[in-house]
């Protein structure tokens, strides 16, 4: 049995079921971060002052460079699905190990940005600042992690689809490509919101 | 005609009706099942009709096209133009009356504060000089103390504080600072057409005029089911394992009553004080 | 995502971890009846409570400690009704069963569109399911601050709410996959000729549902995360400062809003009762359709009127929350658009009623529940009125009223809808037609006694009664003269669930039935796809031999100088 | 696509990565100035901020995700979850404007020394 509209586009909508799939996949995703995004202003506009007397001084020049390195690992991977379809699968493996390495790279600053905050006692549980960062950061860590095992596998076993079937491969790193970018969006949006308003 | 519209409300099993705005909202709880009556039983007998025409004595032909009229059309309109009544003529006037449009403080307004916990109700009053003292979470003890009143605040020493016993004087605008200890409560008066959340973290004012005594309210229900039982708070909103049983007691004094009330109270706090100091 | 043509299944793969969309639809099915019987279950203990407080339960009681039901047990027991009848009964059976089973069979689709996705879906759900189900079990018992979960109480409530958390992020999660799963097998996978404008009303139903779901329900994950995270991690987010619980000072930053998780909750719920009532209305309209043997009156607006529904219910959440406080311009807006919501379903009623004039009307038992959901829908849909009228509803908020305002549409209306779609495609998935005569006395007393159990709540509610009460309100004077009623109440519940003794024998005597011969693959002489082309009952995965093409509307019966009284979507 | 097209769309990715790189800078550059009418409610950083951060959303969601050339139904679905998504962020801030309620009348309060019991 065979599901129509796997790799070839149904002409009516143009569109293959996984394109459709992942972005009504982000569009569940936009609803749950608004969700976050209304409890942080909730509480914002709720608070007296903001962030709270005594909470922790977020780490600016850390978390840039992070931004700076989640968005290099966006354009890898646009780079990379663009690679595929040159046709060129060498690329391909370049780029997408390039973006798993920017995206540990993130992780690694992340985990000393949560390390210094927790030894010094700034738990979640200090204020509600910290609360809905650690909060709205770990969602997003989690989301990253979800994107690299994903892409991890795109990029070593599962690009053995390559041979069988380069169409479909493509599409599938076009649909990772897209939940990859929207993770990269959701931060765009966080490291204002959390570091420098 | 218009008089027995409004009436409905007296049948539909409400309560004695005890506070100067309650019959407003009773009359629109009429019209509103006025409204609901009349589509019920329009479509029911419609549905009826139909059941038995096409149902049991019609069987031969089928009418592909079905009603021709536009009936159920008006139908839509008129239910849209009811509600639009509904809500521009009862929903929106009402509402600040009975909930936003907060009365200025007179002399003759009465102001208390009421602060709900599991499972029972603090009723603070201002005492004689009419303003509260302060409140600090740090000061309370659940034993002599409930809400943590500060008695060497600058209007502390005087005040009140009841459990589960609120005493208002009758036909005088009442005004109460709602709130809560613990976790989200719901301040309920059925007979005073009241019901206000208590949440924690924030003091909600609610306001309304009692115009019925304790004691003519008794009268009132002399046969019913619930003879000798006056006027009560409940709790309406699920606050824990004795949330059913979290009742405060209301009582509606003449004037002369209350003011007595309230010097027996006061009388009670003096002694209170000669072997307490705070 | 599997498109591997495969050879011999083996058991595993065909009937526990199956991608077949039919078996998976048929997991759903049976895992959700077994709920929706706890959950029942549940409440009749409970109604023992209420009916007779301070008296030894029987059949169960050896279950309790002194034989009854203490104010705790009767709250997590009330929460766990609640939770398990929503999210784990009726949801995953009007979109699990329903959905999964009959959407890519009406649309002419070989299966969903994302068979491995659909798996994960129905597994996530049993795993959310066992997750609450052992609730019961841990210290303190399930979660019992209610199915809404307003904190600070379920912030400080027992371990049980911990697992009620988890166990709704899992149920949260496999309904998400589910309704993206069907959007894109909706969009992607309709057979050939068959355009937006035939595609069956039940259809529509599912994909207005689906989109609920994929938006409202994230919100509410993103509420349960936060309150995970003042359970564990020690957070405020619902928790605002100088908090006193028990004389002790609760030891938290505070800061929070108790009001955010009310927000973000309904959110979600106010949705979510549409997701319980329009997929009930889809198999209604099909039903009627069907044994009217005439179109359904006003398709278009029908379709209109349910996209404007689904669209609306998003924005009328805080009716449910007109007395903590809200000012005279939040409650005007949310009083006007819930006025505005009841519109679209008086629109799909009276197309329904209308339906039902002039055609040749059958009373077979899918019909019968059909019928019946008109009216008990309307009982529930015209309280829910008074309630949505912001002045009306301080005397009704948090009373009886509410209840039997929510049960006439969730219980003699949903699930009766659902006992309509279980008689109608009981032959399309056994081969075998369910016993008339059984259906018939289970239809009967199921409608008696189910009004027996719901209309004394309004005469409660009115007269002020609260809900939640674990005592059934012996505790309050103003409730006294409506005391008497519970008693009545709880007779009709457990006749109620005698009631169902029929049906459960109907189905198990059906489905082990045996009978000679092929099944007739049309027992209802109906136009849709799924009953064309298809065997039944149908065989292994997969579902069209060749792929159907459809050259009509849905519903053309009685059509002037046809053979027959119908003609089938795929008849040239 | 053409082999020719996604060279054409390589180029522009290059041009967008430099474009977004810039706009890092200058919103972290931007946060340190004082834009602000009153100190209380910084709407002035908080407007900037965002506006720099929407614009780097805007291309990030139209260049990398394709989205200034996309089909027709994934407009619908986008259009409405931004409906949707708007409404849950601004009812909280009307909701707070219209509450009765007053959520700030309770003072921290005093430590004092020992507390009670
Ligand atoms: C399937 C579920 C479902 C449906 C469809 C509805 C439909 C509606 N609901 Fe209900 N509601 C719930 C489930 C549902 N509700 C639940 C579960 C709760 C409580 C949650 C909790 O607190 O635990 C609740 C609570 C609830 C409240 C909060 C009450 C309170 O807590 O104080 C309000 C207030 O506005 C409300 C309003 C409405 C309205 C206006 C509709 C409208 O959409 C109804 C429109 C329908 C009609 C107007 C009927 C049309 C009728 C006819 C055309 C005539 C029929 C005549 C014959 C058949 C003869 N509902
Ligand atoms: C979909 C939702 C749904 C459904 C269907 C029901 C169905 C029923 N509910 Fe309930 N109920 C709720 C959702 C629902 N409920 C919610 C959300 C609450 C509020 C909780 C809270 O306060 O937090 C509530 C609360 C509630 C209360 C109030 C408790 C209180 O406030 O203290 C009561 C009281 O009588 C009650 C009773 C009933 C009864 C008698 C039924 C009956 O109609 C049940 C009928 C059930 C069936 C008919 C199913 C039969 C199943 C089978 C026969 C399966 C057969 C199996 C096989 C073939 C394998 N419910
Ligand atoms: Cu207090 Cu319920
Ligand atoms: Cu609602």
């Amino acid at each position: 049995m065979q599901i129509p509209y796997n790799e070839e586009l149904r002409p009516d909508t143009g569109l293959y079921n996984a394109k459709l799939g992942i972005w009504i996949f982000l569009a569940s995703e936009i609803m749950l971060f608004g969700g976050l995004f209304s409890a942080y202003i909730m509480l914002r506009v709720g608070a007296p002052v903001w962030p709270p007397l005594g909470t922790a001084q977020l780490n600016i020049p850390m978390a840039t460079f992070n931004t700076v390195v989640l968005i290099t690992s966006s354009v890898t991977m646009v780079m990379a699905w663009a690679s595929l379809k040159m046709n060129n699968f060498g690329k391909f493996k370049m780029y997408m190990g390039l973006t798993l390495l920017f995206s540990a790279m993130f992780l690694v600053v992340k985990y000393f940005e949560y390390s210094a905050k927790l030894s010094h006692g700034f738990t979640p549980a200090h204020d509600t600042f910290l609360a809905i960062y650690y909060t709205m950061t770990g969602l997003h860590v989690i989301h990253i992690i979800a994107g690299m095992i994903v892409n991890g596998y795109l990029w070593m076993p599962g690009s053995k689809m390559w041979k069988s079937n380069p169409e479909r491969f493509t599409n599938r790193i076009e649909v990772a490509g897209l939940y990859w970018h929207f993770v990269d969006l959701v931060w765009i949006f966080l490291f204002p919101s959390l570091y420098l308003l | 005609m218009i008089e027995l519209l409004g009436n409905l409300s007296e049948h539909l099993g409400l309560p004695v009706n005890a506070s100067s705005h309650g019959h407003m909202l009773d009359q629109m709880n009429g019209w509103v099942h006025w409204l609901m009556i009349i589509l019920f039983v329009g479509w029911g007998i419609f549905f009826i009709l139909t059941l038995v025409k096409f149902g049991f004595l019609n069987k031969e032909k089928v009418d592909c096209e079905g009603v021709k009229s536009h009936a159920g059309t008006y139908g839509e309109y008129a239910v849209i133009l009811f509600e639009a009544f509904l809500l521009v003529g009862f929903a929106v006037p009402l509402w600040s009356l009975v909930k936003t449009d907060l009365p200025d403080v007179t002399d003759e307004t009465v102001e208390i504060r009421v602060v709900a916990q599991q499972f029972a109700w603090n009723i603070h009053y201002p005492g004689i000089d009419g303003k509260f003292g302060r409140t600090y979470a740090t000061l309370v003890d659940e034993e002599v103390n409930p809400i943590g009143l500060d008695r060497s605040s600058p209007h502390g020493a005087d005040d009140i504080v009841t459990l589960n016993q609120m005493h208002l004087p009758v036909n005088k605008q009442t005004i109460i600072y709602l709130s809560s200890k613990d976790v989200i409560h719901s301040f309920s008066l059925p007979e005073m057409r009241v019901k206000q959340d208590a949440i924690p973290g924030m003091s909600t004012p609610i306001f309304f005029t009692p115009i019925m005594t304790t004691d003519e309210f008794l009268l009132e229900i002399k046969g019913s089911a619930r003879e000798g039982k006056g006027f009560e708070i409940a709790c309406a909103q699920l606050c824990g394992n004795s949330h059913y049983r979290m009742r405060g007691f209301l009582t509606i004094d003449t004037e002369e009553e209350y003011n007595a009330w309230l010097d027996e109270e006061a009388e009670l706090l003096e002694e209170e004080g000669d072997d307490d100091d705070w | 995502m599997s498109s591997q043509d495969h050879h011999e299944e083996s058991f595993i793969s065909k009937y526990i971890f199956s991608q077949d969309h039919k078996w998976i639809g048929i997991q759903y099915g049976i895992t959700s009846l077994v709920f929706l019987l706890f959950g029942f279950t549940l409440m009749m203990v409970m109604r023992w409570q209420l009916a007779y407080p301070d008296t030894v339960i029987p059949f169960v009681g050896w279950m309790f400690e002194d034989g009854m039901l203490s104010p705790d047990m009767y709250n997590s027991f009330g929460a766990m009704h609640g939770t398990i009848m929503i999210f784990l009964g009726v949801v995953p059976m009007v979109v699990g069963a329903f959905g999964n089973y009959l959407v890519p069979l009406q649309i002419g689709a070989p299966d969903m569109a994302f068979p491995k996705l659909n798996m994960a879906s129905y597994w996530t759900y049993l795993a959310g399911g066992v997750i609450m189900v052992y609730s019961f079990f841990v210290p303190g018992g399930a979660a019992n601050s209610g199915w809404t979960s307003y904190p600070p109480l379920a912030d400080i409530a027992t371990t049980g709410q911990t697992i009620w958390l988890f166990g709704m992020v899992f149920l949260i999660t496999s309904s998400l996959l589910g309704s993206m799963n069907i959007i894109v097998t909706i969009v992607q996978l309709r057979a050939e000729g068959l355009t937006w404008g035939r595609l069956p009303f039940f259809v529509w139903a599912q994909f207005v549902t689906s989109f609920l779901l994929v938006l409202a329900f994230p919100p509410l994950e993103a509420a349960g995360v936060l309150q995970l995270m003042d359970r564990l991690a020690g957070t405020s987010f619902f928790l605002p400062s100088g908090l006193v619980v028990g004389g002790e000072i609760l030891n938290v930053s505070g800061g929070g809003s108790p009001l955010l998780w009310q927000h973000l909750f309904w959110f979600l719920a106010h949705p979510e009762v549409y997701v319980l009532i329009l997929p009930a209305m889809g198999v209604v309209a099909e039903i009627i359709a069907n044994n009217t043997r005439k179109p359904l009156w006003g398709y278009k607006s029908i379709v209109f009127a349910s996209v404007w529904l689904g669209f609306m219910s998003f924005i009328v959440w805080a009716h449910h929350m007109f007395i903590t406080g809200m000012g005279q311009g939040m409650s005007l807006f949310f009083q006007t658009t819930t006025m505005i919501i009841s519109i679209p379903s008086v629109i799909i009623l009276s197309a329904l009623f209308i339906t039902l004039w002039g055609g040749k009307i059958r009373f077979n038992t899918p019909m019968l529940f059909a019928l019946a959901f008109l009216p008990m829908f309307g009982i529930g849909g015209l309280t829910g009125l008074p309630l949505g009228l912001a002045p009306t509803d301080i005397h009704l908020h948090d009373t009886y009223y509410v209840i039997g305002h929510f049960h006439y549409v969730v219980a003699p209306g949903t699930i009766f809808a659902i006992f309509a779609g279980i008689y109608f495609w009981f032959p399309k998935i056994t081969g075998k037609k369910l016993n008339e005569g059984l259906g018939k006395i289970h239809f009967f007393f199921s409608l008696i006694f189910i009004n027996g159990v719901f209309m004394p709540m309004f005469i409660q509610g009115l007269a002020g009664v609260s809900r939640r009460l674990a005592d059934g309100g012996v505790s309050y004077a103003h409730a006294a003269g409506v005391l008497e009623w519970n008693e009545f109440m709880s007779m009709s519940a457990w006749l109620l669930g005698v009631a169902q003794i029929p049906f459960i024998i109907n189905f198990f005597m059906t489905i082990f039935k045996k009978v000679d011969g092929v099944a007739d693959p049309n027992p209802w002489q109906s136009t849709t796809i799924e009953w064309t082309d298809t065997t039944s009952p149908p065989l292994g995965h997969g579902n069209f031999e060749i792929a159907p093409v459809v050259h009509r509307g849905p519903y053309e019966y009685s059509v002037e100088g046809a053979s027959e009284d119908f003609i089938p979507q795929t008849k040239k | 696509m053409s082999h020719d097209d996604i060279q054409h769309h390589v180029k522009t990715y290059i041009k967008v990565f430099i474009a977004l790189m810039f706009l890092t800078l200058l919103t972290v550059g931007a946060s340190y100035i004082d834009f602000d009418i009153s100190p209380q409610f910084r709407s002035g950083a908080i407007f900037v901020g965002l506006a720099i951060a929407s614009f780097k959303g805007y291309m990030v969601a139209s260049e990398f995700m394709h989205l200034n050339n996309e089909k027709k139904m994934i407009y619908w679905v986008l259009g409405l979850t931004v409906f949707f998504f708007i409404f849950c962020l601004s009812i909280p801030v009307l909701w707070e404007a219209n509450l009765m309620g007053d959520t700030n009348f309770e003072q921290s309060p005093p430590k004092i020394e020992g507390g009670h019991h």
